[in-house]
């Protein structure tokens, strides 16, 4: 099957599951939504060329600010403002992407994981100097429920729908181009520089180009998110959450669109999970396990799959697929590298 | 004029303790090639033992003693227990398994601790001298300044003069060629992450007494701006650590005192990209020697 | 189907199918949150992350004030039950918080959500699902939009008033003085700003300096006032940086006025970063602004200490359990007046019909077209480690600052409102 | 005595054995040169005697002492010393600190000078540049450099891989030469693979033919040269 | 007008620090024309194929393709029809056999990258293995999956880097055969001297970085320098 019919099923698949969810699962789903497109793009980025981003979290502010700024400055029916977000959206993440990829080109590994770390200290400074609303941030316009729908879903439902279907936009230009030639020549310059000279790959460009192509998505999932929250701030997108991206793309396998997915769900799901559990803890101890437990887990996951597990969860599937002899058409590549 | 001086006085100190953090940095790269992203977590969590042993001893140098020892611990501690278990040649499992760490770490310490800001006090007067009515430098900016010179000093002379510095040194540049000789590489890939996170706490230790107060977050700025103080200088480079750690301290003093505190992260993000843009390597970075 | 993607569609699947079983949404008629002896509400509150060590211990207070209604009958028969969330003061945690409290816990009100950033992120969201968003905890302007949001109401006196009083109280006491501010660089310095240059005009502050609060240190901007001439500081601070920033400036030998905005100036907390030895020398004489009635031995502060001591495991008690109690109780009185069947209609009615009295020490100022709190506030001293109102009294609106005279609400009831 | 004592090593990278099943036995004293075509395993050999490739099966001994499972690190302070090929100098590195580097688990501060002035007497090329960086240095420069480096240690069982590689014909037979010297003055056991046959035999006691990682000849060093089959393997002609 | 040899390397020198590795270099190699450069270990074989195909930055010198100067750019490289393989493989571990051959066919855009690709693993015997990692496959098929490769393109000059090392005999039949079929330039680099007997219309002998003997494959065998060379300095006297 092709790469877009596939995703027009798993987004009808998808849309179709939030009618067996609450509101507040829809929300989650709607925020899940968006971060499987930021982690979609950090996963390839870092799977298939080997750069580190720990700035995931600002393209994805730039996404949000780009729609914000742009939805809101349409005057029409709501489709216009939600396309002409999304294009600036996309267009906001993807200039910022592509100067972070020059940078990148030019830079090895611990450099460029320096600048992105420097990247989202700055982004509340940002904020505050720049026209970008402080830390209060900037509105996104709240796109209701249409007319005929209004009587059959609830808001969150319907920006649920809004997100994944803008996730599937992001995504699926995403596979296609990891399994294209571009997918070929970023797996091809990570396995090894020289060969891909001598096969006319220039790694430089391939670099650049695969930041900016990873950039995109984050940016379209950042105009997700503004449509669930309808708020920009520097806040939401700090050192933080930009680390939390990076465990979902370790905990999912890195350089795997599908792990991407599970790695958004559980880091959307678990620390609200946990925080329900800390909850039940006698309250001194509950307070302080409150929001730090889930951290702590996070971080104990992620040291013990690096070290013991590189392969993430989409590897385990494999594993368990095993027993059948099926080889998946692309490999998807590993952090043992 | 005085705005001038005064600015300049403050951006030194707080660039000694920048360019001490940098060196840590510098040195756990040369050392063992690898960026410690869990530096600050782990500096805080040295300073915390220093400041559980300054509460229990009233001892300022007791408490100083053990967050060194704390730091030198943990850092010989990740380093056996973790790093050394990664895959080699690859900078990345190295610096997801560091963020795990910095996670672990700063939320064990909020679990532990609490969120409060606990204050600490400098062992000497943070009031300056006035020189001209101007203030300039306080006895505890002075401590600071010397402690963080002789530490670069020393370790400069560790890594230069002593029998064991060549080992660290050749260790780094030829693992290979270092263990052919004798050395006993893993060792030394060991201390050298004790060294550089005892001095990362060191910094820590003098920054935090002019902070708001102790807190599992408190190292995590410095973090960032040495980080970018060490690429600037060049990772290689512990003269550019310094030379950096300087500059920048001036430069985060002078864009606060003249234009705005929001600006500071701002310009230090704008030296940084402007630096990698011209000399990828950092200001300092050595001249390609290797050639296979 | 034999792709990474089909595994996403698992994932996504299996997810959905989880959460779906969690629960299901509720469809009855009746008033969200009310039962025949319960109501319950929420807020959202930084318990961790970095403004957690100056505002964890406001809701403990509240809750510790609802314990003491519940255990004394609660309020027309029915318990209040009041639920935290931890937002870390993250607005992105903000939104799950509050969506999870509206739309799982389907709480009555959200009461006191805390922060400007945070609140701000669920303010349309609560105005969609008309959701009374009541005694907002920031002194922003953004709460008093009636026209836009007519279910959200402000708690604290706007920063603005804050900073126009504390202005017009340094120019009476010594005019002519060299006036600078030294603020944060959000909404909240930005308001005291504003205020004070409301009174002294706009060009006439010496020097305006601001921090972030991820700063370090202030010593680049104190060094700046300080060689600026600056002898009144009017200060947009949190409590951490208003410590910081008088022990810097005593560290530089250098004693100015200062003029502390009421976010920013609790004396037993600025106690605990400067020390019980230094904090009396260096902060006598500083001047605040204020609404509540934190008075020492006054009666309202009796009674909350004794509730601190028996439903607040004794927590320290400062300003913070002042205002958490203080939040408590106008709470209740609110719902007392919203009648024996309370809606939300009826409770936003009631908070808008203006017979609020609170337990200030000036008069509550909610109406129909208004929905500030206070916007009086009285000036407060701190004389040899006692803070306490000095009696001069500030009533700021549109632009101008009257000199009026304080009303203390009396207690009554044992701090338990009723009908 | 036997110095050095191998029985039964394989080693392979996945794929089949580079060395198969590979027994040597070597003198103490002796000096011997590893001969064989490239591919035949010899740099393997060195590498899999001194720890650096794991050994798949078999056991090395060192004047008796079991090294198998040691360390490199504990191999060379036993005694064991490799001169790998190329360019083992650490470029950053001075000269001088590269030599000093060979020395330091071996000597005090005083002796350490003292065995450093000594190769600096052996190799005056090396004295005149001290203070040079390793990256500076030609090619014979760094063989002799390596050498020194190796010697200083005082090895008893001292393994070289080409160390006329990329050397012009004097400075190989320098080489050799302070080779030959050294060994005969202090007993040093020496095991040196070479390309260079004529070279390495005329320093050598005896000569051992690698191929296809197994011993295909080992005959004393005068014998093997007049051997054709050598030349055969080596020239193809 | 003649036309320009399809490689021309004039005066070629290229130095590491103070390691000169290539020191005033020339030799052509025409189209149709096999031509092999041997010489020993560490001689300059591998950095002048890095200098041809702009791996390695010479000091002095000039790299010509069919007349003009060698393009600097990886895609101007095949462009003008230069393909190579290295010496250590150099494959795509991580990618397919099928889709290793494919990356520098979609690096010219080729519209029939796919068919192209399939042929050229048909041509080599590898099309059952088209779907696998090319890192587990034996390490003869990996060789020819390197070779596939490189001939996947239709390059008029084919630069092959040690390419029968650690082969059996016959898998370098097969080679050999595969390389007489060719009507492409074909420089090659190689130690197996029957090998290159058998394919080289002419040799080019590289010692300490310069071209000691230049001939028909018979001439360059009797060259007493040759012997010299390999043999080690005893043998030039």
């Amino acid at each position: 099957m092709s790469t877009p019919l596939r995703a027009l099923l798993l987004t009808v698949l998808a849309i179709g599951g939030t009618f067996g969810l609450d509101p507040f699962r829809n929300y989650q789903l709607a925020t899940a939504a968006a971060c499987f497109a930021a982690v979609a793009g950090l996963t390839v980025l870092v799977g298939l060329t080997g750069q580190l981003s720990l700035g995931h979290a600002v393209l994805m502010a730039a996404g949000g600010y780009g729609f914000a700024s742009a939805a809101s400055a349409v005057d029409g029916p709501w489709p216009v403002a939600l396309l002409a977000g999304l294009v600036a959206a996309a267009a906001a993440s993807g200039a910022l992407g592509l100067l972070l990829g020059a940078a990148a080109a030019r830079l090895r590994g611990p450099y460029l994981a320096g600048l992105t770390l420097a990247l989202v200290i700055a982004l509340p400074a940002a904020a505050n100097t720049l026209p970008l609303g402080g830390d209060q941030g900037v509105r996104a316009p709240f796109l209701p429920v249409p007319e005929p729908l209004a009587a059959l879903i609830a808001v969150e439902q319907w920006h649920a729908w809004l997100a994944i279907a803008t996730a599937a936009v992001a995504v699926t230009p995403l596979v296609m181009l990891r399994n294209g030639r571009a997918g070929l020549r970023m797996r091809a310059v990570l396995d090894d520089e020289t060969a891909s000279r001598l096969s006319g790959v220039d790694p430089g460009p391939v670099k650049a180009g695969a930041f900016a192509a990873s950039a995109v998505p984050a940016g379209l999932g950042g105009a997700a998110l503004a449509i669930a929250t309808q708020q920009v701030t520097p806040g939401g997108y700090g050192l933080g959450f930009s680390l939390l991206l990076v465990v979902a793309a370790v905990a999912g396998g890195l350089g795997s669109i599908g792990g991407a997915a599970i790695g958004a769900v559980l880091v959307t799901v678990l620390p609200w999970g946990l925080d329900e559990l800390a909850a039940l803890a006698p309250d001194g101890l509950g307070r302080r396990l409150d929001g730090n437990l889930a951290v702590l887990l996070f971080g104990a996951g992620l040291i013990a799959l690096t070290t013991a597990w590189p392969g993430g969860a989409a590897r385990l599937l494999d594993r368990l697929r095993a027993a059948r002899p099926l080889r998946l058409a692309t490999p998807s590549t590993t952090t043992e590298r | 004029m005085d705005r001038f001086v005064f600015l300049a006085a403050a951006g030194l100190a707080r660039g000694a303790v920048l360019a001490l953090f940098a060196l840590s940095l510098v040195i756990v790269w040369r050392t063992a090639r690898a960026v410690n992203f869990a530096q600050a977590a782990m500096a805080a969590a040295a300073v915390y033992a220093a400041f559980a042993v300054t509460a229990a001893t009233g001892s300022y140098w007791a408490g100083l003693a053990t967050g060194l020892a704390a730091g030198a611990l943990l850092g010989a501690g990740a380093e056996r227990g973790l790093m050394r278990r990664l895959p080699a040649h690859a900078p990345l499992p190295g610096i997801i398994v560091a963020i795990g760490l910095v996670m672990v770490l700063q939320a064990g310490l909020a679990i532990a601790f609490g969120p409060e800001h606990r204050p600490m006090h400098p062992p000497f007067s943070q009031r300056p001298f006035l020189i001209g009515g101007v203030p300039v430098l306080s006895p505890y900016d002075l401590f600071t300044l010397a402690a963080a010179a002789a530490v670069m000093a020393a370790l400069a002379l560790l890594f230069n003069r002593t029998p064991l510095g060549l080992q660290l040194r050749a260790a780094a540049f030829a693992p290979e060629t270092a263990r052919l000789l004798g050395v006993r590489v893993p060792r030394m890939a060991t201390l050298g992450w004790a060294l550089s996170v005892a001095a990362a706490s060191l910094a820590a230790l003098l920054l935090v007494p002019t902070e708001l107060g102790l807190n599992p977050h408190a190292v995590d700025l410095l973090f960032v701006n040495a980080f970018a103080v060490a690429v600037i200088g060049g990772l290689d480079s512990p003269a550019g650590a310094l030379l950096a750690g300087i500059g920048t301290g001036l430069l985060v003093s002078l864009v606060t005192g003249y234009v705005s505190a929001s600006a500071a992260p701002l310009a230090v993000l704008a030296l940084m990209t402007l630096v990698l843009l011209v000399r990828p390597g950092g200001l300092l970075a050595p001249k390609e020697a290797r050639t296979a | 189907m034999r792709t990474p993607t089909s595994k996403a569609a698992a994932a996504l699947a299996a997810a959905a199918l989880a959460l779906a079983a969690c629960s299901t949404p509720g469809g009855d008629e009746s008033v969200p949150g009310v039962t025949d002896d319960t109501v319950t509400i929420g807020t959202h509150q930084p318990l961790t992350g970095p403004a957690a060590a100056g505002y964890s211990t406001i809701s403990a207070a509240t809750a510790a004030y609802f314990a003491y209604v519940n255990a004394n009958g609660g309020i027309n028969g029915r318990e209040i039950e009041y639920l935290v969330k931890d937002d870390a003061y993250d607005p992105a945690a903000t939104q799950t918080a509050v969506r999870e409290l509206v739309t799982e816990e389907e709480v009555f009100a959200i009461v006191n959500g805390l922060g400007t950033p945070t609140h701000s992120a669920v303010l349309d969201y609560l105005d969609q699902q008309g959701v009374p968003d009541l005694f907002v905890s920031s002194g922003s302007l953004t709460w008093n939009q009636p026209d836009v949001y007519d279910n959200t109401f402000a708690f604290n006196a706007d920063y603005v008033t804050e900073g126009a009083a504390l202005a017009q109280y340094a120019v009476e006491q010594d005019p002519g003085a060299v006036v600078c501010v030294l603020g944060q660089d959000d909404d909240y310095g930005e308001g005291v700003i504003e205020g004070v240059e409301t009174v002294v005009g706009s060009n006439e502050i010496a020097e305006v300096q601001t921090y972030s609060v991820s700063s370090e240190d202030l010593t680049a901007q104190l060094g700046a006032m300080m060689a600026a001439g600056c002898e009144v500081n009017v200060l947009g601070t949190i409590n951490g940086f208003t410590a910081m920033a008088v022990g810097t400036a005593a560290q530089m030998e250098w004693f100015p006025r200062w003029y502390v905005s009421s976010s920013g100036a609790d004396y037993p907390t600025l106690a605990g970063y400067l020390g019980e030895d230094l904090a009396p020398v260096l902060l006598q004489g500083m001047v605040s602004v204020n609404y509540l009635p934190f008075s020492p031995g006054g009666e309202w502060v009796s009674l909350f200490e004794e509730i601190n001591a028996e439903y607040n495991d004794g927590a320290p008690f400062t300003g913070n359990t002042v205002f958490g109690m203080s939040v408590g109780y106008l709470f209740c009185e609110a719902l007392a007046a919203a009648g024996d069947d309370p809606t939300r209609e009826s409770l936003v009615a009631a908070v808008e019909s203006g017979d609020l009295v609170g337990n200030g020490i000036v008069p509550l100022s909610y109406s129909g077209d208004d929905h500030a709190a206070y916007r009086a506030v009285g000036v407060t001293v701190v004389n040899e480690g006692v803070q306490d109102y000095v009696g001069a009294t500030y009533e700021v609106s549109a632009g101008r600052v009257t000199a009026i005279e304080p009303s203390p609400v009396p207690l009554e009831n044992e701090g338990i409102p009723g009908e | 005595m036997s110095a050095l004592a191998c029985e039964g090593l394989t080693v392979g990278y996945g794929g089949a054995p580079v060395i198969d099943a590979l027994d040597l036995d070597i003198a103490e004293g002796a000096v011997v040169a590893l001969l064989g075509a490239n591919g035949a395993g010899k740099t393997t050999l060195l590498r899999a005697l001194t720890g650096l490739v794991p050994l798949r099966t078999g056991r090395i001994a060192l004047h008796g002492r079991d090294l198998t499972a040691e360390s490199t690190e504990d191999r060379v302070r036993s005694g064991l010393a490799l001169v790998p090929e190329g360019r083992s100098v650490v470029v950053e590195l001075t000269v001088d600190e590269n030599l000093r580097l060979g020395g330091l688990w071996r000597h005090r501060r005083k002796a350490l000078d003292a065995a450093a002035e000594d190769m600096y007497a052996l190799f005056p090329a090396l004295d005149r540049r001290r203070r040079a960086p390793g990256h500076t240095l030609s090619g014979g420069e760094r063989q002799m450099l390596a050498l020194a480096r190796a010697l200083l240690a005082r090895p008893r069982v001292l393994l070289l891989d080409e160390p006329s590689l990329g050397l012009a014909p004097k400075a190989t037979a320098q080489l050799l030469g302070v080779l030959r010297a050294t060994a005969a003055r202090t007993g040093l056991t020496v095991l040196l693979a070479e390309q260079n046959v004529t070279g390495a035999l005329s320093v050598a006691d005896r000569g051992v033919v690698l191929s296809l990682g197994a011993v295909a000849a080992d005959r004393p060093a005068a014998d093997l040269a007049a051997d054709p089959a050598l030349r055969h393997a080596y020239l193809g002609f | 007008m003649t036309t320009p040899p399809r490689l021309s390397v004039r005066g070629l020198r290229v130095a590491f620090g103070g390691l000169t590795a290539l020191d005033g270099v020339d030799f052509d190699v025409h189209d149709g024309e096999t031509v092999a450069l041997i010489g020993p270990n560490g001689a300059g074989k591998t950095t002048a194929f890095n200098a041809v195909c702009g791996l390695v930055k010479p000091r002095n010198g000039t790299v010509r393709i069919a007349g003009r100067p060698a393009p600097a750019r990886p895609t101007g490289l095949l462009k003008a029809g230069v393909a190579r393989t290295l010496q250590g493989l150099g494959l795509f571990e991580h990618l397919t056999v099928l889709e290793n051959v494919l990356v520098p066919l979609t690096s010219l855009r080729d519209p029939d990258a796919d068919a192209k690709a399939r042929t050229a693993l048909d041509d080599l015997g590898l099309t059952a293995h088209a779907d696998r990692p090319a890192g587990t496959l034996p390490y003869p098929e990996r060789k020819r999956t390197a070779l596939a490769r490189a001939l996947a393109t239709g390059p008029r000059l084919l630069l092959l880097d040690e390419p029968a090392g650690g082969l059996g005999p016959a898998d370098i039949d097969a080679l050999a055969e595969t390389i007489e079929r060719l009507d492409c330039a074909v420089l090659v680099v190689e130690h197996h001297v029957d090998f290159v007997m058998r394919v080289a219309d002419r040799v080019v002998v590289l010692d300490f970085g310069r071209v000691i003997a230049a001939g028909a494959p018979e001439a360059v065998q009797g060259d007493p320098a040759v012997e010299a060379a390999y043999l080690g300095l005893e043998a030039a006297a």
